[in-house]
């Protein structure tokens, strides 16, 4: 809306401690995601990586934040964290021959009987499921922020129904 | 009198301090007219809402009893929690509503899309605005 | 909406505080205290009382639960089997002998994370899931003077004193969240999804979708 | 554990495991998408039909997500009411899929067809997992779901359809979460979210104040969403603006299993013990049913755009289904007709909103008042049309006919004789209405003079009287429709009459008394 537009001055502050924060960012935003055992999961560590690259789409715009994230790569991470999930449900009914229910998850490793069950309870709800929650979030809130952040002067022309 | 005001007020006052949150955000989204301010009070009217049923799981009413100090701690369980006289709160009401902000932030995205389209098309986010323009487009023949 | 709609959204605002504020002193009285840990939230429901013969006390203090609580408690409805015609309710366990425990607790006594402000028997249902056989805490009869009441323990009880067995995490709300209701947090992870399809959809102007 | 006990997961967690490979799908081939959604609900359909006869024959399914015992853990329930309802809900949707293929082409840009179907594919799994789920908390995260799907399908029509799929954001949020509002005060007084828990511990705590406001904001929340009679004013101009598909879609199936929520919590949660606990409230059900029915039709009869009058006719419909409910505890037939009406009102008005597609696609017609001589130039979709509309009228020998008689039994049953005479009223409003499009279809040449005192009258005095127009002239593909248009209407065309006679037969009959003792009856046919 505004009348001019001010040209895109670039901030050496800014653009060094972003460079510096993003994989710290990044990393903290893993061991949240995978640090169940504390207060850790899923959601919260999608949330901050999330973040991480909000943060850096917003510093560096949209054609630099492409780059770090991919439209393809973005729309495999939302699927894959679903299908880490999903997926976990049905190996438990086809391990189980169809004795156990959806994510039942001692069904889940069949050598659960040998080693007992910490293994596959474990593993499955603090990694797989975890990271494939934190990786749908991540995806899916870069994603919107992606298309939500339009520019007024390529959209209005071509925008109409 | 006094014992009334305590039981119904004092003794909830997680509950009043929510609900009136919550008929602020209800009411913004009832009478604003513009489209993003009502879904400020919609956000508003959501997180109030989760705010109470978290202050559901909440234990820590009497803080001294007649056996001891008793402190709340969060439900990450660890050994020596017992022996120390703690006690947890309720998982379920995080668990639920952990759940519930996802929606919420997940509708907020949509109806900000349908919002931005809105603007796209009308160049306003009033709702009187829009009704006029759309009354204009009609009587050109545009829309 | 209409445009006599739109004016009258002032008075449907005023409305709607006025009702939310009255049904909010309305209800109040039946909200749970702010930090009551023995609500039926927090703890247990309360099923029902009946008074305390000297029999009741002393056959639970034998490890068996006095068929008055039984069929108190059955004609609730809280039975494994058929409860009515061609439903089969196997939510419930059976309180037949040999399948329970019963646990003199006094009170004051901490358990799993939780205090016992009455003193009363727990009764642990020894039969579990599928693939769990470890006895669960799952009725309370307190030890009132003159009457015995008899309570369900609801979630948290079970989950705080449970989660660490059962699923290996000490987080309860992780476990509660991925695990114990696992299957919500799929369906949480598609709302994500969706809201992410729906801002492409609308939105999206160049791209391969 | 049986086979056939895992295939209401499998339906629910294979339609979103799906949805997710669509997208993927998408990257590949802009087409796979739709035949990968369509293959896989003609999958679903035979697994549901194990379903219910496993129902009908071995009693409800109960099963643990995740092996935990229900009150711990989320439980499914399939008995014959959700069994029945999953039939429906997926039928109409494979209907509607085969209908949306060419639809789509014509009214959406080629590029968002991938998530287009993502997105129907996901309403689709929202909608089947409401039918089947047996938990309060995880209903509501698929209806999140069903709607938010809802909100974006409706936006990405463009145009007009933006401020009617806003005003569809905003109700629809606060009736979801008045709804879990009202959950959460149902769980502060029980603790547990349970449906079958929650039944047996809602008789200790009748008398509690939050239980009745739970009732009360659930009722609410669930009216908005069904868009029963005072909280219908989202919803004509949706119907309106919305892609054909998805209006269609929206009024045969997304409101019922909205409606089923309210009909699950009132007979597996609350029960009528509940309602009959205080004296009136049946008949206050039955009253704002009343009013719907009368509203509804006399609202239809004022519009002038074919698809705004067919919502006033669904806001009037879904009052049949509500005075059904509300005549139950005094008479089983209410709960019959209610039952009925569900899957009755599905076919005809899914079948009636695809023909105002197609007539909107061949000829680009919305207007009533432009329909001259349609019946030569699309006579299939004229005759299904008109089959679809005498349902709803309640004609003899078509599927409404059963409802109504059924309602009128409950009446009468019932000795609410006030309702005979509302029944009787809506069916000669609904002839009205109906009528109007009939005759302008088939019989319109001799009509030519009353235009000039028609469009005399047309001023515009308010928006309500100016919106409903609209353009009568748009985008037309001026084309034949292709079969797989006409196919899925005529289906549901020769439904409506294959369904009308069904019901007077003794067939459905074990259905029914399965449903009626599921849901706790204690009565049957």
């Amino acid at each position: 809306m505004t009348p001019e537009r001010r040209e895109n001055k670039r901030d050496v502050i800014i653009e060094v401690t972003t460079n510096l924060m993003f994989p710290l960012i990044l990393l903290f935003g893993l061991y949240v995601m995978i640090g169940t055992g504390g207060t850790g999961g899923g959601f919260q560590g999608g949330t901050i990586l999330a973040a991480g690259f909000i943060l850096y789409i917003t510093v560096f715009g949209h054609e630099k934040g492409r780059e770090k994230m991919p439209e393809s790569i973005n729309a495999l991470f939302k699927s894959l964290g679903l299908f880490l999930y999903n997926g976990a449900g049905w190996i438990c009914i086809l391990f189980s021959m169809a004795t156990a229910q959806w994510l039942n998850m001692p069904a889940f490793w069949p050598v659960s009987d040998f080693v007992g069950v910490p293994v596959s309870r474990s593993f499955l709800v603090g990694y797989m499921i975890s990271v494939g929650i934190g990786l749908t979030v991540m995806a899916s809130f870069v994603s919107q922020y992606f298309d939500l952040a339009w520019k007024e002067e390529d959209e209005m022309g071509g925008g109409g129904e | 009198m006094m014992e009334w005001i305590v039981q119904h007020f004092l003794e909830k006052y997680n509950f009043w301090i929510a609900m009136f949150i919550i008929i602020i955000g209800l009411t913004a989204t009832i009478v604003k007219k513009n489209f993003l301010k009502k879904l400020i009070g919609l956000s508003i009217f959501q997180t109030a809402f989760f705010l109470w049923v978290v202050s559901l799981g909440d234990v820590g009413r009497d803080i001294l009893t007649s056996w001891g100090l008793k402190t709340q701690t969060p439900p990450i369980l660890w050994m020596q929690a017992a022996e120390k006289g703690y006690i947890y709160a309720n998982p379920l009401p995080h668990v639920l509503m952990l759940t519930g902000i996802v929606v919420s932030a997940a509708t907020t995205a949509v109806a900000l899309a349908i919002v931005i389209r809105i603007y796209q098309k009308y160049g306003t986010i009033e709702e009187d605005e829009i009704i006029e323009k759309e009354m204009e487009f009609e009587r050109r023949g545009v829309l | 909406m209409n445009l006599p709609a739109v004016k009258s959204l002032t008075w449907m605002g005023f409305v709607t505080a006025v009702l939310l504020t009255a049904i909010s002193l309305y209800a109040v009285e039946d909200i749970p205290a702010f930090g009551d840990e023995n609500s039926a939230v927090n703890k247990y429901i309360k099923l029902f009382s009946i008074d305390a013969d000297a029999g009741l006390a002393e056959s639970l203090n034998a490890g068996i639960v006095p068929e008055e609580i039984k069929t108190g408690i059955y004609d609730l409805g809280f039975i494994k089997g058929p409860t009515c015609e061609g439903c089969q309710n196997e939510n419930y366990p059976t309180l037949e002998e040999g399948s329970y425990e019963v646990e003199y607790i006094e009170k004051g006594t901490w358990l799993g994370g939780r205090i016992y402000t009455k003193a009363g028997w727990d009764v642990l249902i020894e039969e579990g899931e599928i693939f769990y056989n470890e006895p669960q805490q799952y009725y309370f009869i307190s030890d009132d003077s003159g009457e015995l009441s008899v309570y369900r323990y609801n979630w948290p009880v079970r989950v705080t004193e449970r989660t660490e067995e059962e699923t290996f995490i000490i987080n309860a709300v992780t476990s509660g969240l991925a695990d114990y209701r696992g299957y919500d947090t799929m369906g949480e992870e598609t709302v994500i999804l969706t809201g992410a399809i729906g801002v492409i959809l609308l939105m999206r102007r160049r791209g391969r979708l | 554990m049986l086979l056939v006990e895992h295939f209401p997961v499998i339906i629910v967690g294979l339609s979103m495991f799906l949805a997710y490979t669509m997208l993927l799908a998408g990257y590949i081939n802009r087409r796979l998408p739709f035949f990968m959604s369509l293959a896989m609900n003609f999958f679903f359909l035979f697994l549901s039909i194990f379903v219910l006869n496993h129902v009908l024959t071995e009693g409800p399914i109960r099963y643990w997500q995740g092996g935990w015992r229900p009150p711990w853990g989320i439980e499914y329930v399939v008995d014959a009411m959700n069994a029945y309802l999953l039939i429906i809900v997926i039928s109409i949707v494979i209907l509607g899929l085969i209908y949306s293929k060419r639809n789509v082409e014509f009214e959406i840009e080629e590029r968002k067809h991938v998530t287009f179907y993502t997105l129907i594919q996901l309403m689709a799994a929202g909608l089947y997992g409401i039918t089947v789920t047996g938990d309060l908390f995880n209903m509501f995260i698929w209806l999140e779901i069903a709607s938010l799907t809802a909100y974006a399908l409706i936006a990405v029509a463009g145009g007009r359809a933006l401020r009617p799929a806003y005003n569809y954001v905003i109700m629809g949020s606060i009736g979801a979460c008045l709804y879990i509002f009202g959950v959460c005060w149902l769980y502060s007084a029980t603790g547990t979210l349970n449906f079958a828990d929650m039944r047996l511990l809602l008789p200790l705590v009748y008398d509690n104040k939050a239980v009745q406001m739970g009732f009360a904001m659930i009722v609410v929340g669930v009216m908005i969403k069904a868009y029963i009679f005072p909280l219908h004013l989202w919803q004509p101009d949706v119907y309106t603006y919305a892609p054909s598909t998805v209006s269609s879609m929206m009024a045969s199936v997304h409101v019922k299993v909205m409606f089923y929520i309210l009909l699950r919590l009132f007979y597996s949660v609350f029960t009528l013990d509940f309602i009959r606990h205080y004296i009136g409230l049946d008949l206050v059900i039955c009253w704002v049913a009343a009013a719907a029915i009368l509203a509804g039709s006399i609202w239809a009869i004022k519009q002038r755009n074919l698809r705004r009058m067919l919502a006033y006719s669904s806001v009037s419909q879904m009052g049949y289904i509500l005075l059904g409910v509300g005549l139950s505890p005094l008479s089983p037939w209410g709960l019959v007709g209610a039952v009925a009406h569900i899957l009755n009102h599905a076919v005809g008005k899914g079948c009636l909103f695809m023909c105002a597609g197609a007539i909107r696609q061949q000829e680009g017609l919305r207007d009533i008042r432009d329909f001259e001589g349609l019946g030569k130039k699309m006579p299939h979709v004229c005759a299904a049309f008109t089959i679809a509309a005498f349902s709803m009228i309640g004609i003899p020998f078509t599927a409404g006919f059963a409802s109504k008689v059924f309602l009128i039994i409950a009446s009468l049953d019932a000795s609410q004789y006030p309702f005979v005479a509302v029944l009787l009223i809506s069916g000669l409003l609904n002839l009205v209405y109906f009528w109007r499009v009939i005759d302008r279809m088939y019989f319109a040449r001799h009509r030519g003079a009353d235009d000039p005192a028609e469009a005399a009258s047309d001023a515009p005095a308010t928006v309500q009287e100016a919106a409903p127009s609209g353009p009568s002239n748009s985008a037309k593909s001026g084309r034949p429709l292709p079969l797989s248009m006409i196919a899925p209407i005529l289906a549901l065309a020769s439904l409506c009459i294959i369904l009308g006679v069904i019901w007077l037969t003794d067939i459905p009959s074990p259905l029914i008394n399965h449903i009626l003792s599921n849901l706790r009856m204690e009565a049957t046919i």
